[in-house]
């Protein structure tokens, strides 16, 4: 015979104006099992806690039943008073009669009858509840980090400075990310790769840290210090033990105009090649979809320039499998595609601007390249149609964000500041231009950051106009923008030489795939999801699995490495202990009853679930059954429900705790 | 064709290739055959081929007075040899531990069974040897016509005529013993602690049953029709695993007994999955 | 006076010495029914289904169907519920109340039932009546009124004769109705109640000293015949628990248990809770021998592990251990399990086979069982 | 044939108070239980009919919980879970997705009334939805008014 107590919170007025605590605390005192049935002002107090505490003691009692606010508010609390008392945790429960019952309902009887119900439900469950007790695995303290942006970067050396191993991997052939691509960087105006590079020769030179470019991560299995990846490592087709990064090859490929994606289209590359000059490693690759030797077996001019015989054109693909403890999400970001592809139903695009028929029509990173002393013009603003230095330039905010009509509703929260610092440097070098920004509203909060628009604006003559531009159009070789200044609430028209689109930040094109692959959430705009928006910003949902930059929303540099370091102390607040403490809610095969059908173990979403061999002492194989790996169980009960014969069971929430639950609900 | 059948069947036995061929022999009831298992080639005589062999025979593989005799080699209808695709999917047996003797089959009973004019695989889809003429599958048979006919009665007609036929079943459960993939050995309606089906034999009990037996088998009948053939009270079962055939394929484009490398669709599932019913 | 001839007359003490004889019109049964409906009887009777047919409550004769041979299900399920609620049950906090069955045993009326059928409700009394009186069943029995009707066909299923019935046996009627000719039954009114009954409805007459009930049913005999020698058959089970034959002759059993469920006599149940939050009933559930949970004991250890040891007990139970411990052969040949077993595994044969190895078996100087 | 005992009887009627629909929820503990708090938090006010049974997630509910709900007297019964692709455990909601189209199409062939079993996603975000569809399940169950077809099947097999 169960014996149980019942304690039911007023919360104050919370509960107590809507449910009849006293009639609740009657009426659950008569409940079979039930030995002591208390109401109390706050029940979280110490007062309250002590309450259930003497009560356990005195009662001997082998469960609890807290009434009060939701489980995901107190249930800790709690499990930690009975605890006190001796008592397992697992054995206290709790009646969700505040955010489920007394908030949202008005009749006081009708409310008072469901919280009666919700107790006798959880007394029921707590008859049937078992002591439970948590489960240790050990933990892996090495570090996966995806991509290898400036957040990616930033996390990797600072868990590389705290003592552990970290694997890092990007996709490119370098790493940088983004910001590599930068010419300067608000609001102070310093050189983005003279920043970066350091930081990037670093990451390459730390002992600590396993560098894999050119690389995708394949597979993630397990849980939190404990995960199992698999990383792609794309062939290269050169050796880069032996390569020196003598540029011979690259010099003397004959494939010289393929567009070059660092510079967004605006230069050029070879097949065989390094994306940019600082490039880290400076290995070159293959591009195999473009190299004569792969598409006509012809040429091989690099391997035969090459002094020191690195390049191999057989190279495979190879997958390198490692197990690292945690892992941090930082695959940055693309830009709002503005022409008439989009990747999805939603985002409409800009055809009014003729961005795919215009050459002079471009978006703001193809301008950091127009910008960039490493880009296509060495740093001259010529514009891509005819190399003439534009006298005026309409620079165009919220293309793309903030424009639900388009698709997205989100503000991209970095391009007021960066229209402001490509007009300023547009200024700085040609100082007979004339900048135009249209913008809805000027968004600079930051240290700084009102200071920086404010010198565009008086300092450096920038043009500011309060609107939307409607449609641009040809005429002659200049451009017409045509817009609504509503501040003037007039039309405008604006004959500019160059536009540059200030498009929205979007997710990676795979971030939902990708998220899928590693098993984290996406929010509908697909940024990967903080566990909570505001007390666990870096964390996700799933354990052991961080995020840095702008994969999580649109950020600027300074915000994504502080992101980054938030990340890297998370990982290393988990690598200061050698083993995990897991919650034992997890399944259970009854190895009498499993016939081995195996559902189990394909509906597993953490391939927890494994064949397992039954021999007798003879070594004979009786039978085969399926045994869950505790350590990776995460207890969602996938299998339980998939077992034909009912011989799976989930910890903390079996079969017989459920019909209990059901079966209270069916009395009269 | 029943000697070849014989033929093979003496030929495994003295070569010691198979320990038993799971066959069928006459029975003792006019229009009757019953299943046999022939240990010794001097026996194979018994071994007949007709109208009657109705059993699905692969019931037989995980029942252990039969696995005991050792590696066995089966007499199968195309139906039959759906269900051995099943189970070896669901890795109740390794395919290369039997011995598949497929039987064509124009349909069996007299008048045919309901699976009968339904059935594309009079060729059976898998075999180590064939035995009688090859018949081309028949194309573009209705698989549910008799579902959708069904499905024409209101809601009310519907509850009405199934409340009548599960109040009349007597939970013998014979529907789950013939059942070749009715393998597991403790089954949930034999479970008690929680009680899963109501034990009792009153309509409401038998309801629970009768869903869940159904249930237990979308995605994987075959529509052998066994179950229909051993009920006692003529409770139309095959009419409800028809309607969960036709839900699976509509659904999730799947048809059991077909392929043993595809994952059963209840253990899957696509990000695109139909929800239409889901708020 | 043996124990065992004392059981039997316990049972048979509101048998009348003699049958009283009586005949009925045909086209009276009709009216014979619809008497029994306004006196108040609950009626059970044949009715037909779609391919099936079973003993159901009617509410009119027209209702009835009385060709074939015998119906899908046995009429014991109006004594032996396939569900029968023993007692509820209501929790409250430290008190459970029971609640007792009332009114279970109403007058009744059992109308077709093949002579196969009735035998068996006297061999199943000597169960319900032993140690333990079942006031179910016993009360039951004591408030139906069994009127049966002789087979004049039989097909190859039918034993009746092998285990000492026959197609006219009076065994377990209250009154017996046999076609004698194309326009009369003789009525053989075998106890007080079917006197009483024939009393009440004033539909017979007196049956002249012509009516030959045995030339009647000379033919359907004839085909019967005798399937096996029943008197081989104990004395092999008395030695031979332990034997390859039982392997050989039940591989292809899958344990459905439909054997149990269609037959006369077959009269296992298991006692389950059906409980709810704040209460319940005890029910009294149809069980099988031929289900591999049926001797699984609370350790997990079953004593019959295998197909072949639970229908070893089906055939041992029925031509044995019946017989030990009650004195009468628990079958009555009505071959229902040979007619439904979905794989054929067939009683007659089994029986045949022992018979065989009986006479191989036995050395031939053994004395003569008889 | 089953025994003519098997009414229920000796449970107080209900019938001195007004029918009120008994609706029994089946949600997981990552979003739906989590939006049915935020509709607390935010005091979104709703009919008080639905009693929640929390489950660590929809891939753990068994359809016969679904008829156990029904067999202990509920009006109706809702199931309701993470949106695709939120799944706290990532794929738990997409098993049970499939289940519960296939168990449903096997109920509406039997001409259970459809009306009666509700499935949805409702997000921790979500307790807006969460309080406007139990407010509509609660005014449908209460047009349809009790399950008499289900609830009668145990009388029903007196004979």
């Amino acid at each position: 015979m169960s014996r149980i107590g019942v304690f039911i919170c007023h919360c104050g007025e919370n509960i107590a104006r809507t449910v009849d605590c006293a009639r609740l605390a009657e009426e659950s005192g008569k409940l079979p099992g039930v030995m002591v049935s208390v109401d109390y002002k706050y029940m979280c107090s110490d007062p309250g806690q002590n309450m259930i505490k003497r009560a356990i003691a005195e009662h001997k009692l082998d469960g609890v039943v807290v009434a009060a606010c939701s489980p995901h508010m107190h249930e800790p609390t709690f499990r930690a008073a009975v605890v006190q008392s001796g008592m397992n945790p697992y054995l206290c429960e709790m009646a969700n009669i505040r955010e489920h019952c007394s908030w949202v309902h008005t009749d006081r009887e009708l409310a008072t009858e469901k919280a009666i119900d919700l107790v006798r439900v959880m007394v029921e469950k707590v008859k049937r509840n078992q002591e439970l007790f948590p489960i240790r695995v050990p933990i892996t303290k090495r570090a996966l980090v995806i991509g290898g942006g400036i957040a990616g970067i930033q996390a990797a050396l600072d868990i590389a400075a705290g003592g552990h191993e970290v694997i890092l991997v990007e996709r490119q052939p370098s790493v940088g990310g983004n910001m590599a691509r930068l010419s300067e960087t608000f609001p102070t105006l310093d050189c983005s790769q003279c920043i970066l590079t350091p930081r990037m020769v670093e990451v390459a030179r730390d002992p600590r840290i396993t560098l894999y470019t050119y690389a995708e991560v394949e597979e993630v299995e397990g849980f939190v210090g404990n995960f199992k990846v698999k990383i792609r490592q794309k062939a290269k087709s050169v050796n880069a033990d032996i390569c020196n990064g003598c540029g011979d090859c690259w010099n003397k490929c004959p494939m010289k105009k393929i567009p070059s994606e660092f510079d967004a289209g605006l230069g050029y590359r070879t097949a065989i090649y390094v994306p940019f000059p600082q490039a880290v490693p400076n290995t070159p690759v293959i591009d195999r979809e473009h190299c004569l030797k792969f598409l006509k077996d012809k040429c091989g001019v690099c391997a035969k320039v090459c002094t020191r015989g690195a390049i191999d054109y057989e190279m495979q693909d190879e997958i390198i499998e490692a197990e690292v403890g945690a892992i941090v999400v930082a695959t940055g970001y693309d830009l709002y595609g503005i022409g008439k592809e989009q990747p999805n139903e939603r985002w409409k695009g800009y055809g009014e601007y003729n961005y795919d028929t215009y050459k002079d029509v471009i978006n703001g990173i193809q301008f950091e390249r127009l910008l960039s002393a490493s880009g296509p013009t060495q740093g001259e603003v010529r514009r891509p149609s005819d190399g003439k230095v534009p006298k005026s330039v309409a620079f165009i905010a919220c293309v793309g964000s903030r424009d639900p009509e388009k698709g997205i509703e989100y503000c991209s929260k970095i391009c007021c500041m960066y229209v402001a610092k490509h007009a300023m440097l547009y200024k700085h070098k040609v100082h007979d231009g004339q900048p135009y920004i249209f913008y809805m509203d000027i968004r600079a909060g930051g240290k700084n950051y009102e200071e920086f628009v404010r010198r565009a604006v008086e300092e450096d003559g920038v043009l500011y106009i309060r609107g939307r531009v409607s449609k641009i159009y040809k005429d002659g070789d200049q451009l017409v923008v045509v817009g609504a200044d509503t501040l003037s609430d007039s039309q405008v028209q604006i004959r500019a030489d160059l536009v540059v689109l200030a498009t929205a930040m979007v997710p990676h094109k795979n971030a939902y795939e990708f998220a899928q692959k590693i098993g984290i959430a996406c929010g509908s705009e697909g940024f990967y999801s903080e566990a909570h928006p505001k007390l666990r910003p870096v964390e996700t949902m799933t354990a052991g699995i961080y995020l840095a930059g702008a994969c999580q929303a649109p950020k600027d540099i300074p915000d994504a490495v502080a992101q980054a370091s938030a990340a890297a102390s998370k990982v290393q607040l988990l690598f200061s202990s050698d083993e995990l403490e897991r919650e034992p809610i997890v399944a259970k095969v009854n190895e009498v009853t499993c016939v081995h059908c195996r559902n189990c173990i394909r509906v597993c979403p953490y391939s927890a679930i494994d064949d397992k061999e039954i021999r007798d002492r003879h070594g004979n194989l009786i039978r085969m059954v399926a045994e869950v790996n505790e350590g990776m169980c995460m207890g969602c009960g996938t299998c339980v429900a998939a077992c034909p014969s009912k011989s799976v069971q989930l910890a903390g929430f079996n079969d017989e705790q459920v019909f209990a639950e059901i079966l209270a609900l069916g009395h009269e | 064709m029943i000697e070849q059948i014989r033929e093979k069947a003496k030929e495994l036995l003295t070569s010691g290739e198979v320990k038993v061929v799971i066959g069928y022999e006459n029975g003792g009831m006019p229009e009757t055959t019953r299943p046999v298992f022939i240990t010794s080639p001097d026996e194979v005589e018994r071994l007949i081929w007709n109208k009657h062999c109705y059993a699905n025979l692969a019931n037989f593989f995980v029942r252990k007075e039969v696995a005991s005799l050792g590696k066995p080699a089966i007499i199968a209808k195309g139906c039959d040899v759906k269900a051995i695709t099943v189970l070896v999917q669901e890795s109740q047996i390794k395919r290369e531990e039997i011995v598949i003797l497929g039987v064509t089959c124009e349909g069996v009973g007299e008048p045919l069974l309901s699976k009968c004019p339904i059935c594309d695989v009079n060729t059976p889809r898998d075999y180590n040897f064939l035995f009688g003429k090859e018949i081309a599958p028949k194309n573009g048979i209705n698989k549910s016509a008799d579902v959708e006919e069904f499905e024409r009665k209101s809601p009310e007609e519907r509850w009405e005529f199934w409340e009548e036929q599960f109040s009349r079943c007597i939970k013998c459960y014979a529907c789950r013993q013939v059942c070749p993939l009715c393998y597991c050995e403790v089954c949930i309606a034999d479970k008690n602690q929680p009680q899963w089906i109501e034990t009792s034999s009153h309509t409401r009990g038998n309801v629970h049953w009768n869903l869940i037996r159904a249930w237990h088998l979308s995605g994987r009948c075959i529509d052998c029709g066994e179950c229909e053939r051993a009920c006692p009270v003529g409770i139309p079962l095959s009419l409800l695993n028809r309607r969960l055939a036709k839900s699976v394929k509509e659904r999730f484009g799947y048809e059991p007994g077909y392929d043993q490398e595809k994952a059963p669709p209840f253990t899957d599932f696509k990000q695109e999955d139909s929800q239409e019913f889901i708020r | 006076m043996s124990d065992e001839e004392a059981k039997v007359t316990v049972q048979e003490a509101e048998k009348k010495s003699q049958p009283v004889l009586k005949t009925l019109r045909p086209e009276n049964l009709s009216v014979l029914i619809q008497k029994g409906l306004d006196l108040g009887y609950k009626v059970f009777a044949p009715v037909k289904d779609g391919e099936l047919v079973t003993f159901e409550q009617i509410s009119g004769p027209g209702e009835v169907f009385l060709e074939g041979i015998t119906t899908r299900m046995s009429p014991k399920s109006v004594f032996f519920p396939r569900t029968e609620k023993v007692f509820s049950y209501r929790i409250a906090k430290e008190d459970i109340a029971l609640g007792d069955q009332k009114d279970f045993a109403p007058p009744t009326i059992i109308l077709g039932c093949r002579p196969c059928d009735a035998a068996s409700l006297p061999i199943m009394d000597r169960l319900f009546r032993w140690d333990y009186q079942d006031r179910f069943w016993n009360e039951r029995r004591e408030a139906t009124l069994i009127v049966s009707i002789s087979c004049l066909e039989c097909d190859e299923a039918c034993f009746c004769t092998s285990v000492g019935l026959a197609p006219d046996s009076t065994e377990g009627s209250d009154i017996l109705l046999t076609l004698v000719s194309r326009d009369q039954y003789l009525a053989e009114i075998m106890t007080d109640k079917g006197a009483d009954f024939v009393e009440k409805t004033g539909l017979f007459d007196q049956a002249g000293a012509d009516l030959d009930k045995a030339a009647a049913t000379k033919a359907v005999r004839g085909k019967l015949g005798q399937r096996f020698d029943l008197d081989k058959i104990k004395p092999w089970l008395d030695e031979n628990y332990e034997h390859d034959f039982w392997k050989e002759v039940t591989r292809m059993c899958i344990g459905c248990g439909i054997c149990t469920y269609v037959c006369p006599t077959c009269h296992c149940f298991d006692l389950v809770d059906e409980a709810h939050y704040d209460g319940g009933a005890k029910n009294k559930n149809w069980d099988a021998c031929q289900f591999a949970q049926f001797t699984v004991h609370a350790s997990g250890h079953n004593p019959r592990p295998d197909q072949v040891s639970r229908h070893r007990q089906r055939i041992m139970h029925k031509y044995k251990y019946y017989p030990d411990n009650l004195g009468a052969t628990l079958c009555t040949g009505c071959g229902r399990c040979v007619r439904h077993c979905p794989m054929e595994v067939n009683l007659i044969r089994i029986l045949n086979g022992i018979c065989e190895l009986s006479a191989g078996e036995l050395p031939a100087e053994a004395p003569e069982s008889k | 044939m089953v025994s003519d005992e098997m009414e229920t009887e000796g449970k107080p009627a209900l019938s001195e108070k007004e029918w009120q629909p008994k609706i029994i929820a089946f949600v997981c503990n990552w979003c739906t239980y989590a939006g049915a708090d935020l509709a607390g938090t935010s005091r979104i006010v709703y009919e008080p009919h639905v009693r929640v049974i929390k489950l660590p997630c929809t891939g753990r509910i068994d359809v016969s919980f679904i008829i156990k709900a029904f067999e202990q007297g509920a009006d109706g019964v809702m199931v309701s879970g993470c949106h695709p692709g939120d799944c706290h455990y990532t794929a738990g909601n997409y098993h049970a997705r499939r289940r519960f189209a296939g168990f449903r199409d096997l109920l509406e062939f039997c001409g259970f009334d459809m009306r009666r079993v509700i499935f949805s996603w409702v997000s921790a975000a979500e307790g807006k939805k969460w309080a406007d569809l139990v407010n509509e399940v609660v005014g449908k169950i209460r047009e349809l008014g009790p399950f008499k077809e289900y609830q009668n099947l145990l009388a029903q097999s007196a004979l």
